[in-house]
């Protein structure tokens, strides 16, 4: 009987702890209810992924209302990977949260944290899970208010600017999709995704179709920082407080990217959405523009934390290169990639949160000789790099891998050249922060030698040794991966 | 302008008809236009109303901040409460079918009560907004 | 113990010793019989591999799935077992002559130095037995990061470019070419394990196996050949054992030994022979021979001099493999032994002289033997290997190339061999002469013999240079099984 | 279908087009978020219109009634304007915020500040 009900469970029970934290008004009460409902939320997304193989596709009406009348809860292989992924993360990053956000936020406000972490985890479960499109809207919106309240919380009052300048394009791209959706709901009659992939083929109409395809990708491509709309994510990821920084690079624009590939696999569909319609050479140049740009421009930084945010720039076109292939290599790639690149980048969010704790400071002059100051969260943060640079034995090769597969596969020998070029400019920042840890004296008044409290350092392990651990054995995620890449080629009928 | 006897006397007639008109709203809710989202912010008016008049100390003495706090927390699960009541009685998420034993009657059972967790909340959140500009905004304009 | 366990356990130990290394910090003496202790067993364990290769038997195994259907697993074949062999014996020597250098110089860092010194060699025997394209290219990479805080040991600005160098040119030849063709091999032949005649064969067209070929030879920049080959002189900035570990023990032998590796595993001889896709290669191997000494010759800096000796002896190698005849691929697995041992002597001389007498330029060098007679004499016997003179190692090797580009009738290959003869000869012979028959022109008092460690040391490679040209029998019969005879 | 059939999507791209605009060209953050306010409701009318027929009632079922509105636009629409709605809010608090860290809401005036930091 509960097994039935998993789907809903998943996405409730943040929505319900999070009043929960609030009425009690205790900081730690609060950690440790949302540590508990994110570990939950990762067990029962567990069952789901291990369920969907069987059933194929599961299916939950809310308020028993069948669809497409009533709102549908709908999870294949796909879905059931992002939202293990985004609950997954939240439970390893919250045993770090404890210490730095009480140092950052304060204790009088650290339970206001936790139920805005869990609104936001019950959000973004919700997009990952839902299988109607207002509703992801509704979901989109819940995630991102209490986004911009959780990156205002951060240390510096340039949080402030970061948290406005992302509502301002958050609400933009939300506005945008629902427009979109709107376009779509317009020419079909229903908002069920399923529902709206079965009647689409019909529509003689094509042009509110495009319109509404048009919307939805500028839309989600705002809160999935793909180039050109990234402008919003570098200040964000900087300022935020140092867990949040963590959660939100490793899981909110993964989950943004999930539903583009929804909607144009599922709901779409790719003949339309590849063939007829112009997305794939357009997200294509996109993408390579942000591997080119954005790792350029995390050369140049002179913040760590800013450094990898300009990265996420770059990375996310790896995966959106992946999705604009439209084929399985391309989506496995792309799947691969995202979830690989949320494990790095949350590692290595958490490792700069270890190493701001202890220094004080993330910009390169202070935190030059960290190979010898922390010298275990430094090498770990090398091992996070040579995962962004695509290096063997780390998970970014796994994915870089299916990614040269899938390009060279289609013939596009071009794109593979790029893919790796863009390598080299990962090496560039990469390398760049393993001179000045290893290559640079420590400057005047650092700390003595040591690492930053366990309950920081451990989590940032965890992450770090599952990052080799995929690079290593790749199997399981690119797996689960191409199971996913074929839910979503088969689409939703 | 709390001395001014006019208004005072007005608001003190206004109040309690806003809240029953309120209430009225609230409760009507499933047969005419209306609902817990207009009750709550009627109801969330009134108050401020009072603050307007009576200022923002007395308001807040007659609905502290915690109670407004609760107040959101509290409609929000009220409402998945109900939720999670259907799930109980054997049905799915927000199922308000098996709440009753005539499925019919579940249907009203289960939309008055999610409309009372949305007045409550919706009160309180407007009331939390209310406070929150009011308060900071005077903080800094008495800085020279 | 079946010979797969044993190649696993090969591949261990030099990774097992690091713990070991780091545990022993605060106590040099222990830290280096770890070292000693970790390089005896896998060089022991090595060679006790050698009679069942020999007899034909190619343990296998199979470690764990990397990507699907692509597992990273280790075969031990003749090519393989020889540079291991290599690798592990010269550890052996290097580990005495390195813990006389760095407390000879005083130089820092040494725990750093020999953990990942052990590193390099756990990801050479790693390429070493490499069963697949993958596995390679994953030990390939490792033996790339493990070696580049070595390259940057004295972390100075020059230290840091010339890292900077070394890193991006072997990681970007690697994942610019080498990737792309392995993951074109994958696509096309559908597997990556290394099989005798090839995994290629019959599913390429001319123009597309000299494009593949192309990817490989330039991705394994290694092998440094032209234009790749500047991170070779660019990593003289580090001390001169690591120096000795790049151009003799690890680096560029995984180059040399890759490129074999490819034309004889991937491509196939004959396919490739049949496809004629190699002879763009001979030539640009055979630029890079000549351009490389011609440099060499002009080169005053002693470890320069080497430095663009080893990239045209390395030039060697990839023209031998580049003939497609089985001679000339038994030469080019020879003159892989032959090299590195022969280099190492130079090196460790090299290095004894910067030790004893702080002297790094060819013109300082007069009369230096008459003070130093066994590191001069050792390095004598390594030039006369260089070369390919009697009675060293060198010349063994050069005679199999000569006669494999001679059956393969290529004889622009013959005239390359034979001037670049000439030039080797002439920018070793007259270090010799200076060192021995050229008054000193300023008095070098103190100028002593260097620390024993480091005299023994030269002195055992040297001999085994003399040694492979006077028994070469063991050595000849793998590089025979190389070619597959 | 003439143009002035279309007013329903005239009023929508406009709306959008002036909000998105006062969002971009005006450096005070209070106007921006009163841009932000006109292009949200720019959904709302774009929801709202085709959802009314002509000659159509409210959604309730009554005698003689024949043809009714399609109330579910109503619903969503309700939603977004909570939405909206707290968007404002969080929008609102965090300009003031901002002028309370940097004394001032114009955006020119909060970079060079920022800048100024490093």
């Amino acid at each position: 009987m509960l097994l039935a009900h998993l789907p809903i469970l998943i996405v409730v029970l943040p929505l319900v702890a999070a009043p929960l934290v609030v009425l009690v008004r205790h900081g730690g009460v609060g950690w440790a209810v949302a540590l508990g409902v994110s570990a939950a939320s990762t067990a029962m997304s567990v069952a789901v992924l291990a369920e969907v193989p069987g059933t194929g596709v599961l299916s939950y009406a809310i308020g028993s209302w069948e669809p497409p009348w009533g709102i549908e809860y709908r999870i294949d292989a796909g879905n059931a990977l992002v939202a293990l992924l985004v609950s997954a993360v939240a439970t390893i990053v919250l045993p770090a949260a404890k210490r730095t956000v009480l140092l950052e936020v304060g204790a009088d406000r650290e339970y206001l944290f936790y139920a805005l972490f869990l609104l936001c985890l019950c959000g973004l479960l919700g997009i990952a899970l839902t299988g109607d499109a207002f509703n992801v809207f509704v979901f989109l919106e819940i995630s991102s208010l209490a986004t911009y309240a959780l990156i205002a919380l951060g240390r510096d009052r340039r949080a402030l600017t970061a948290a406005y300048q992302y509502l301002l394009l958050g609400t933009i791209g939300a506005t945008l999709y629902v427009i979109g959706v709107g376009l779509l709901y317009l020419v079909t009659g229903t908002l069920n995704f399923a529902d709206m992939a079965q009647r689409l083929p019909a529509v003689v109409d094509r042009r509110p179709v495009i319109a509404g395809l048009a919307f939805i990708t500028v839309g989600m491509g705002l809160k999935a920082a793909i180039f050109p709309l990234h402008a919003w994510l570098p200040n964000a990821y900087a300022h935020a407080p140092s867990a949040v920084s963590a959660f939100l690079a490793a899981t909110a624009t993964k989950v943004s990217l999930y539903v583009m590939m929804r909607v144009y696999y599922s709901v779409i569909g790719a003949p339309t959405a590849f063939g007829a319609e112009p997305t794939g050479a357009i997200l294509m140049a996109l993408s390579i523009a942000a591997l080119l740009v954005g790792s350029g421009a995390a050369i140049v930084q002179r913040d760590l934390r800013l450094m990898l945010a300009f990265s996420s720039v770059g990375q996310i076109g790896y995966i959106t290169l992946g999705i604009s292939l439209a084929s399985a290599a391309g989506m496995t790639a792309a799947m691969a990639h995202l979830i690989n690149h949320g494990l790095t980048k949350g590692a290595l969010f958490l490792l700069v949160a270890g190493v701001a704790l202890r220094l004080g400071g993330t910009r390169f002059e202070q935190i030059a000789g960290l190979g010898r100051t922390m010298p275990i969260t430094s090498f770990a943060i090398v091992i996070g790099g040579l995962s962004l640079i695509g290096v063997p034995g780390t998970a970014g090769f796994a994915s870089k891998w299916a990614l040269v597969v899938a390009a060279i596969g289609a013939g596009l020998w071009w794109v593979a050249a790029i893919v790796l070029a863009s390598s080299l400019l990962a090496l560039a920042y990469v390398w760049k922060f393993v001179e000045a840890a290893y290559l640079s004296a420590p400057p005047a008044g650092a700390p003595a030698r040591g690492e930053a409290p366990a309950d920081v350092t451990v989590p940032a392990l965890v992450l770090t040794a599952a990052v080799v651990a995929f690079g290593l054995h790749a199997t399981p995620v690119l797996e689960a991966s191409s199971r996913a890449a074929s839910a979503f080629l088969r689409g939703w009928p | 302008m709390n001395r001014d006897i006019i208004l005072r006397v007005v608001s003190k007639l206004l109040i309690p008809i806003a809240l029953i008109f309120a209430l009225y709203v609230q409760f009507h809710g499933e047969l005419g236009p209306g609902g817990g989202f207009q009750a709550g912010v009627i109801i969330a008016a009134a108050m401020v109303l009072h603050a307007l008049i009576f200022g923002l100390a007395a308001a807040r003495a007659l609905v502290p901040e915690w109670l407004v706090e609760t107040m959101v927390a509290l409609g929000v699960l009220v409402y998945a409460g109900v939720g999670v009541a259907g799930l109980l009685l054997g049905g799915n998420f927000l199922d308000y079918f098996v709440l009753a034993r005539d499925p019919a009657y579940g249907q009203m059972r289960g939309i008055f009560w999610v409309e009372v967790g949305v007045a409550i909340s919706v009160s309180g959140v407007m009331l939390k907004i209310f406070y929150v500009f009011a308060g900071r905004g005077r903080a800094l304009d008495d800085k020279p | 113990m079946t010979g797969g366990a044993g190649a696993a356990l090969a591949l261990a130990i030099p990774f097992l010793a690091v713990p070991g290394i780091w545990l022993a910090r605060r106590r040099p003496n222990v830290r280096e019989a770890v070292t000693f202790l970790a390089a005896v067993s896998l060089c022991g364990l090595v060679m006790s591999l050698a009679p069942a290769v020999l007899c034909g038997e190619r343990p296998a195994i199979d470690l764990f799935e990397m990507l699907p259907g692509l597992s990273v697993a280790l075969k031990v074949e003749p090519l393989g077992w020889l540079f291991a062999a290599v690798a592990s014996s010269l550890w052996v020597v290097s580990t005495f002559y390195s813990a006389g250098y760095l407390r000879g110089n005083d130089e820092g860092h040494q725990t750093r130095f020999f953990a990942c010194f052990a590193l390099s060699l756990g990801a050479a025997v790693g390429v070493a037995f490499a069963g697949n394209l993958l596995t390679l290219f994953l030990f390939y990479e490792l033996l790339t990061l493990v070696t580049w805080p070595l390259v940057t040991h004295h972390g100075t600005e020059e230290a840091k470019r010339g890292g900077r160098v070394y890193l991006g040119l072997l990681v970007g030849t690697s994942v610019l070419f080498l990737l792309p063709a392995i993951v074109a091999t994958w696509v096309i032949a559908g597997t990556l394990e290394f099989a005798a005649d090839g995994i290629l064969a019959g599913k390429l067209d001319a123009s597309s196996a000299a494009v593949l070929l192309a990817l490989f030879m330039f991705g394994i920049g290694k092998a440094a050949l032209m234009p790749f080959h500047r991170w070779l002189p660019a990593a003289m900035v580090a001390p001169t054992p690591v120096s000795a570990l790049l151009h003799a023990v690890a680096v560029v032998k995984a180059g040399a030994f890759c490129v074999i590796k490819v034309v004889v595993g991937v491509f196939g001889i004959e396919t490739l022979a049949g496809l004629g896709g190699a002879a763009w290669l001979t030539a640009v191997a055979g630029f890079t021979l000549i351009a490389a000494s011609v440099v060499a010759l002009r080169a005053d800096n002693l470890k320069r001099r080497l430095a663009y000796s080893t990239v045209s002896q390395l030039a060697y190698v990839t023209m031998a493999a580049s003939l497609l005849t089985p001679l000339a691929v038994m030469g080019a697995a020879l003159h892989l032994v032959a090299h590195a041992f022969g280099k190492i002597t130079l090196f460790f001389a090299a290095g004894s002289i910067y030790t004893a007498a702080h002297k790094t330029a060819v013109s300082e060098l007069d009369g230096i033997g008459r003070v130093m007679p066994w590191t001069m004499g050792a390095f004598a016997i390594g030039a006369l290997s260089m070369i390919g003179l009697p009675p060293a190692a060198g010349f063994l090797s050069k005679w199999f190339i000569l006669s494999g580009a001679m059956s393969a009738a290529d004889w622009l290959a013959v005239a390359v061999l034979a001037v670049s003869t000439l030039l080797n000869a002439g920018y070793y012979l007259p270090i010799v002469f200076r060192a021995f028959f050229v008054a000193p022109g300023t008095p070098s008092a103190g100028v002593r013999e260097a620390p024993l460690a480091m005299v023994a040391s030269q002195v055992v490679t040297a001999g085994a240079c003399v040694a492979l040209f006077a028994f070469p029998g063991p050595v000849i019969g793998f590089a025979r099984a190389v070619a597959g005879g | 279908m003439t143009t002035l059939g279309h007013l329903g999507y005239w009023a929508t791209v406009a709306l959008l087009m002036t909000g998105l605009y006062i969002v971009i060209a005006r450096g005070h953050l209070v106007k921006k978020l009163v841009g932000l306010g006109l292009f949200q409701s720019s959904v709302y009318l774009l929801y709202i219109v085709p959802g009314k027929l002509v000659g159509g009632t409210s959604p309730i079922v009554d005698q003689g009634a024949r043809v009714y509105s399609n109330p579910l636009p109503h619903v969503l629409i309700l939603t977004a304007i909570v939405v909206g709605v707290a968007t404002l809010a969080v929008g609102l608090a965090l300009a003031v915020r901002i002028r309370e860290a940097y004394g001032t809401v114009e955006e020119d005036e909060i970079l060079a500040a920022d800048d100024h930091d490093g």
